[in-house]
């Protein structure tokens, strides 16, 4: 059984202290722990910001590639080798800006993997300009003036997207998001969560404190998660109440489900042996 | 009378089954014993418009398209009176003289055959649909020809369900029949079976040699976008890829593909994409990465005019230099520019096993009259597929130090385990990255890393010394030596046999791997060259920019053509023979 | 004594301010007439880890860090470990003892000494934040250094809001006392005013300068998406938006920024965008299309080491090859070197009238090393800013054809209209097309399509006839030349002086223009090189394989450095010594 | 006052016979028409696919740019000149799948433009592969075993991420099509006309009997425009009915309402302009 202890890296942390990042690596870790997966066969996929860094923090399996592209990266690896937890981390300008032309089609493709985006509505390691999730208004290094759209509501389109596993989670509550995250692996299917996660450097407007005294958990006000109707009134739910937890899952065929022919294969195996392509020549004669 | 030497066109709208016709001729010739090169010219729209398709059929082996054509099917009028010119003396065209009104001014010459044979009306009787037209032009193109009726017609059974089957062999027996009774003996070409060498040969393109060549290297991921003229590798592998335990498909974007394919390798399975400039713009961040993590994916370049979308569905070498410099920062790669259908499928054998072996990214760079076009070759030998993966660790890592991804050895090359090896984990990242994998920022390491991946290129020099890098064609010496790469393969192995009928003047000089530029052997080869000619299907001679860097030496002579069309042999003999 | 000839380095945490102090005491120097160099060393974090900012002061013009340097500021113990052995014999470490313990043994030197400070019972003391500690420090700098207190005291006054600029001056001043008290007269550097010719200087960021030049130019959309180390030319743009009258925003992405930038300038506008080398990748689609459309926006591309992510925060000059190649197909573009602050502005200025005179993507090519540091340099003469648009037809379009924006002239530049111009309507088009704008396939109109665009070329290559696209440095002949490109401008020009010391050994060709590559200039200054040095900091010396490429000759050595760290001048120096 | 031999071009119509592209071209002209606007102050952007030969088709200002980016392309035209009237012309492909990034902020930012998306459910000009709007197991070239994901849907993302006028049209039905066109184009903010438009060569499903049969008017139904929730509800329906007109319509500051200090400028002439930089170099001293 894979330990805290086992999951230590020998890289130093370089996090700002109070990050809201610890609290997800916390969470993961725990989540691993509980779900009694063994390192070798988890695969952290991170893309380029703050949150990129878990790669370095979380001694199993790792990819961490260019900014945005966590999503087509995880699903190479899982059409590779199924047999692979997946578990993607993006930040919210990695996901919801550069990245954000994959989102809906991943929760559509319905491969069976986790995403987790680190919300911190900045760019983080870019020093905290806003992105696509900061508050309208919001002041940054590039909008001194305050950003003029309306935030984007990445859960409200998750959902719209067909997505099967759809939750928000916070980093202050790390024991709930933890459940989340095991919830969200197990689920045979697409999983995101999108995780309020105070940036304590640029971010000075959603802050623990402003976090804390808005979120509240769907389950304690028996949100019906199989309520889709209901799931996509909660996730446009913003102000002074903001719901955390799973608005929305469903049992719906992952996409290998509809790839027969490769079910049960060793695909990396199967690269090293040719293959005789008799048989399509024969049609070219 | 000249037989078993005929070039055929087949012209028409889009959509009107130009491209399918031709291939069946093609095919029937093939079946006779004979060589055939068919190729495909298309705009950029699905209906109307102007398409043609050429088919050249002879007994010994041929290259390309000739300049001129002997065999006209104009199924309707633009077809007429755009190649009229090209059409050979004594040479025919088959057209529908009820559909097409073609006076003696528009045709302005009277040195070739007009053909009329009632082909609306014969499909009409038949109560198909209009395209069989087409079908019925080849049945009289044939009875013209004398072939063997009994060939297009087993040609069409293989080809269609039985009643289609039926239904187009009715329609080329009522067009021969036509012909046979109107136009007996008129016409000065003829095709005859020939016996041939026994060997198997199939009628392949470019982009299907690839893909053929990714299916036999074990290749279980293809991921792609569409964009002509890459296309019909997605086209291909996805219809196949139930039989060869294939995953196949269509991401959102190019970047989606090119990230997907990279994951894949990381995670132990060969893959590739293919896609043309556009797409290999978004495509280029992503190998970098590959790059970066020592990857392996292979990345099919198959060019088309630009800048920009340029001329989407013509032809052109215009992104050698991008192919090579794509990505920010530095690092080895492939570049690897086949020439025929031939090479197509082994160079690419080639390329995922070096991929695999030096862990670099590995682009083959190809073009629409390359990918596009069919040509007759023997079948790819399947009893000579070797895969190479390099030193691969499998199931579990029995090593007595903590497993390293990035290892520094002394060649480079770190032994590679996938995730999911026991004892091992796989840790790689596109930031600079110590042997483990974990980010670092230290100058020294940094260091370290980039010579650690580039000191693979020695290893994989050494290796390309068995690989034919570069070829000569023609004789050993001559005095002016042609210099190429790609697709102008097959031109200029025409033109060069124009130009030394008489006497050797020329020999060939085919550039294969362009990164690692083959320096030394070109060096020899052109040590003995008294004159030098760059031909290239661009602008600014790119090939020659490249021979000037790593040689430090000009060539004499470019003959550059970015029309979008490829280079015909005669002219391009002609215009040879002018800069000499 | 050694007077106004000094380094300085402040080092800490990230998060500490350490930039911010480097800067006010840059521009104290700056005040009292110095001339000032500074650069900031930091990692792709927020807090934590090391960063260090290095100021160098002289009364003569200083181009780069030095290799040494003569007082740190220490903020945390890392930096007196790290930067120990750089410090000059006499040196001296201010520090707080309080915090910080240093074993002599740790410190491995008695060379130098130790000026301990209580910078955190001082800033306690004033009620103060933890960040006030440096201000405390640059007062005993100040003090060690005889420096006049009071230039300080206006610098900060300048740079804060009255209560927070007291607090600081407070701080100041303790540490002033504090230091003045303890260690008088033991310190053998000194700072005094100095006369200056009058003239005003800045002390300014090349990235700042870049971003001035586009405001000068008449720029009046930037769009961007951040990305180290382009960003602050975003920050800076943002900041000042409102005044200038300007568009700044942030986009989605660099797919965005580019097809903007792109979109304004058909429009009318100025455009700008700028990024580093992934957001170039993604870029690279649309300078195609810029290629194709004749539009001409600005891209900078401030380059960091790669491949992929690499060292984000740190420098490089790996792109040049991929800035000169990147996107598909073949069309003229402008590549522009700055190598320091003075010609990041004006060429900058420069960029903007080429593009739009000759309808081309122009590329500024920078890196970490000359964006993100400062000097300082006479205030950029707004009488000079000249904005040349080339033929622009405004308001009403009175030809008597119907207007063309491709049409094709003697010399390839056809008369620009913007959309809302009466009478003239307004097409571009990525797709081949003919003069009027509108999408073709015709072989011959391709052709001269393509002509047409690299005909303005001519044009191009003889109005820079009048630019500086090289510079040679230092004395008109020498038997070696060293070459660099970009930001290597400050290293070489002080290892030139060096080297220079007691002969004249060396001189310097920069090459600003790397497209069009100023072939002829190069090859008439190398004529009287006996010896040629390449320096780059990079992997393949790509400006070597340029130079290759272009004349046809090697040059005889490569100084090359890819760690991500600027060259410092004297080893530079030495390094050029061990090669001759 | 133009007229629709105005707007002809001398370019020949190279879309298949019977090509949905025919309604949604002679749509725009009548509205052009009827918006009674000058063609030098309309400029029209397109993206690549068979909807991209817009530009050769209408005799006005035209930027044919690449693939997928039709939204950024007609924001720098837009922000460059607000006095153009300026109107984008995607493909389900071009805006759904390589666009798609683009496509929420684009609502979000609210420039006030129109965005007609060409909505054949098929990559048309590639000849026929399925993209993001084809039904689930829509059989093609590159899907020969059927589309595996649920379709998308534009309209509810749309509406999702704030789109201040959100509508569908038929291309079948040219006069509705050309009333949406004109309120799109009237209307100040960012507008979307997602349009079924059959594609005779490739869709064999979605044909214009198909949706003949099934496409009813918002309009004619007593939606209330005005009611995002309901707008939601309608944009989810999808079967033997699919609702077309406008779904939702709000007015709200367009983006250019955020940049007081460029409103009535003529930004074109004044980049002819040198600017003296003097005040902010005094900061650099
Ligand atoms: C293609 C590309 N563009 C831009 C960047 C620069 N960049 C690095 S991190 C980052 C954004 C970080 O924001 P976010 O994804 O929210 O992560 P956080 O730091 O907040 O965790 C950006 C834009 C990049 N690495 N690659
Ligand atoms: C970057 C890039 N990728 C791919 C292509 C190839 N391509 C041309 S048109 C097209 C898609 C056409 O589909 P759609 O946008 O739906 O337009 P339609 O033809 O159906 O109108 C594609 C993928 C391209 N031009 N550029
Ligand atoms: S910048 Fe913000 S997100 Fe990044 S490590 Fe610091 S607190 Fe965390
Ligand atoms: S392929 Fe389809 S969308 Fe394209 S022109 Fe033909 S019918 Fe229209
Ligand atoms: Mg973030
Ligand atoms: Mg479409």
């Amino acid at each position: 059984m894979v330990t805290l202890d086992d999951l230590k890296t020998p890289k130093t942390n370089t996090w700002c202290p109070g990050c809201g990042n610890f609290g997800i690596l916390m969470a993961f870790k725990k989540a691993l722990i509980e779900l009694g997966l063994q390192r070798e066969d988890v695969v952290l996929v991170s893309g380029i910001g703050c949150h990129g860094k878990m790669v370095n923090y979380v001694n199993i399996n790792g990819f961490h590639g260019i900014h945005g592209r966590v999503i087509p990266a995880a699903q190479g690896i899982k059409l590779a080798n199924p047999d692979l937890t997946v578990v993607g981390f993006a930040g919210d300008a990695d996901q919801y800006n550069e990245g954000w032309g994959h989102f809906a089609h991943a929760m559509r493709t319905n491969m069976d993997m986790t995403l987790i985006v680190h919300d911190n509505m900045v760019l983080g390691l870019t020093t905290g300009q806003a992105t696509s999730t900061s508050q309208q208004g919001f002041k940054s290094k590039s909008t001194p003036y305050g950003v003029i759209p309306p935030m984007l509501n990445p859960v409200a389109h998750a959902l719209i997207s067909n997505g099967s596993f759809v939750a928000r989670g916070f980093s202050g509550d790390m024991f709930h998001l933890k459940s989340l995250m095991v919830e969200a692996i197990r689920h045979r299917g697409f999983a995101v969560i999108d995780v309020f996660q105070p940036c304590v450097s640029f971010n000075y407007l959603n802050t623990y404190d402003w976090f804390t005294q808005r979120v509240y958990k769907l389950e304690e006000q028996g949100h019906d998660p199989t309520d889709k109707q209901q799931a996509l009134q909660k996730a446009l739910e913003w102000g002074d109440r903001i719901p955390i937890g799973i608005f929305y899952k469903e049992e719906r065929p992952t996409y290998h489900d509809s790839l027969p022919h490769v079910k049960g294969l060793d695909l990396p195996k199967l690269s090293s042996k040719p293959v005789d392509v008799t048989a399509s020549m024969k049609e070219m004669m | 009378m000249i037989t078993n030497k005929l070039s055929l066109l087949v012209g028409g709208e889009a959509g009107a089954g130009i491209s399918r016709s031709g291939q069946l001729f093609a095919k029937a010739c093939l079946r006779g014993g004979l060589n055939v090169f068919g190729t495909i010219d298309y705009q950029s729209l699905i209906r109307g418009g102007h398409n043609f398709y050429t088919v050249r059929a002879e007994t010994q082996q041929v290259y390309c398209q000739d300049d001129t054509v002997d065999l006209i099917i104009a199924l309707n009028k633009e077809t007429i009176l755009l190649h009229k010119d090209e059409l050979a003396k004594g040479g025919a065209i088959i057209y529908d003289a009820d559909q097409i009104k073609i006076t003696k001014q528009e045709l302005s010459r009277d040195d070739i055959n007009l053909i009329h044979v009632p082909l609306r009306k014969i499909a009409k009787d038949l109560a198909g649909p209009q395209i069989m037209e087409n079908t019925v032009a080849l049945g009289a193109a044939i009875a013209l020809l004398d072939y063997d009726p009994q060939i297009m017609n087993q040609v069409l059974k293989d080809a269609f369900k039985p009643k289609i089957a039926q239904q187009n062999i009715d329609a080329t027996k009522q067009g021969y029949d036509y012909a046979k009774q109107n136009y007996k003996d008129m016409f000065g070409y003829k095709l005859q079976k020939t016996k041939t060498d026994g060997k198997q040969r199939i009628f392949v393109a470019g982009n299907e040699a690839v893909a053929l060549a990714a299916i036999s290297a074990g290749c279980k991921l293809y991921a792609a976008y569409p964009m002509t003229p890459s296309t019909s590798i997605l086209h291909f592998l996805a219809s196949v890829d139930r039989e060869y335990n294939m995953v196949v498909l269509q991401t959102e974007t190019e970047i989606a593909a090119m990230n997907m394919v990279a994951g894949a390798s990381y995670a132990g399975v060969r893959s590739m994409t293919a896609t043309s400039g556009g797409g290999f713009c978004l495509m280029s961040e992503g190998i970098g990465m590959v790059g970066m993590t020592e990857t392996s994916p292979v990345v099919v370049l198959v060019q088309r005019p630009g800048p920009s979308t340029g001329l989407p569905t013509y032809t052109a070498q215009g992104d050698l230099r991008f192919a090579i410099h794509a990505s920010q920062g530095e690092f080895p790669r492939l570049v690897i520019a086949p020439g025929d259908v031939e090479e197509a499928y082994y160079l690419t054998l080639d390329a995922f096993n070096l991929a695999e072996k030096y862990q670099i990214p590995a682009i083959i760079i190809s073009d629409k009259y390359l990918g596009e076009s069919n040509q007759t070759t023997q079948i790819y030998d399947q009893t000579k597929t070797k895969i190479d993966r390099g030193q691969i660790i499998t199931d579990t890592y029995a090593g007595t130090e903590e497993y390293m991804r990035h290892k520094i050895t002394e060649n480079g090359i770190s032994p590679r385990a996938f995730p999911g090896t026991k004892n091992a984990l796989v840790r790689t990242n596109a930031d600079e990255h110590n042997e483990l994998g974990y980010t670092t920022e230290d100058p020294i390491l940094s260091t370290k890393m980039a010579d650690k991946r580039f000191k693979k290129l020695e290893a994989l020099t050494k290796e390309l010394q068995n690989h034919a890098t570069v070829k000569l064609h023609g004789p050993k010496t001559a005095k002016t030596t042609i210099i190429g790469w790609g697709s102008t393969k097959g031109p200029i192995l025409e033109a060069m046999k124009i130009l030394n009928k008489n006497e050797d003047k020329v020999n060939y000089l085919q550039v294969i791997y362009l990164t690692p530029f083959p320096t030394d052997r070109i060096k020899t080869i052109l040590q003995s060259a008294k004159e030098t000619v760059v031909v290239e299907n661009n602008q600014t001679s790119q090939l020659s920019s490249l021979i000037r860097e790593h040689l430090l030496v000009d060539v004499d002579h470019r003959i550059l053509q970015y029309d979008g069309r490829p280079f015909n042999p005669q002219s391009l003999a002609q215009r040879i023979l002018e800069v000499l």
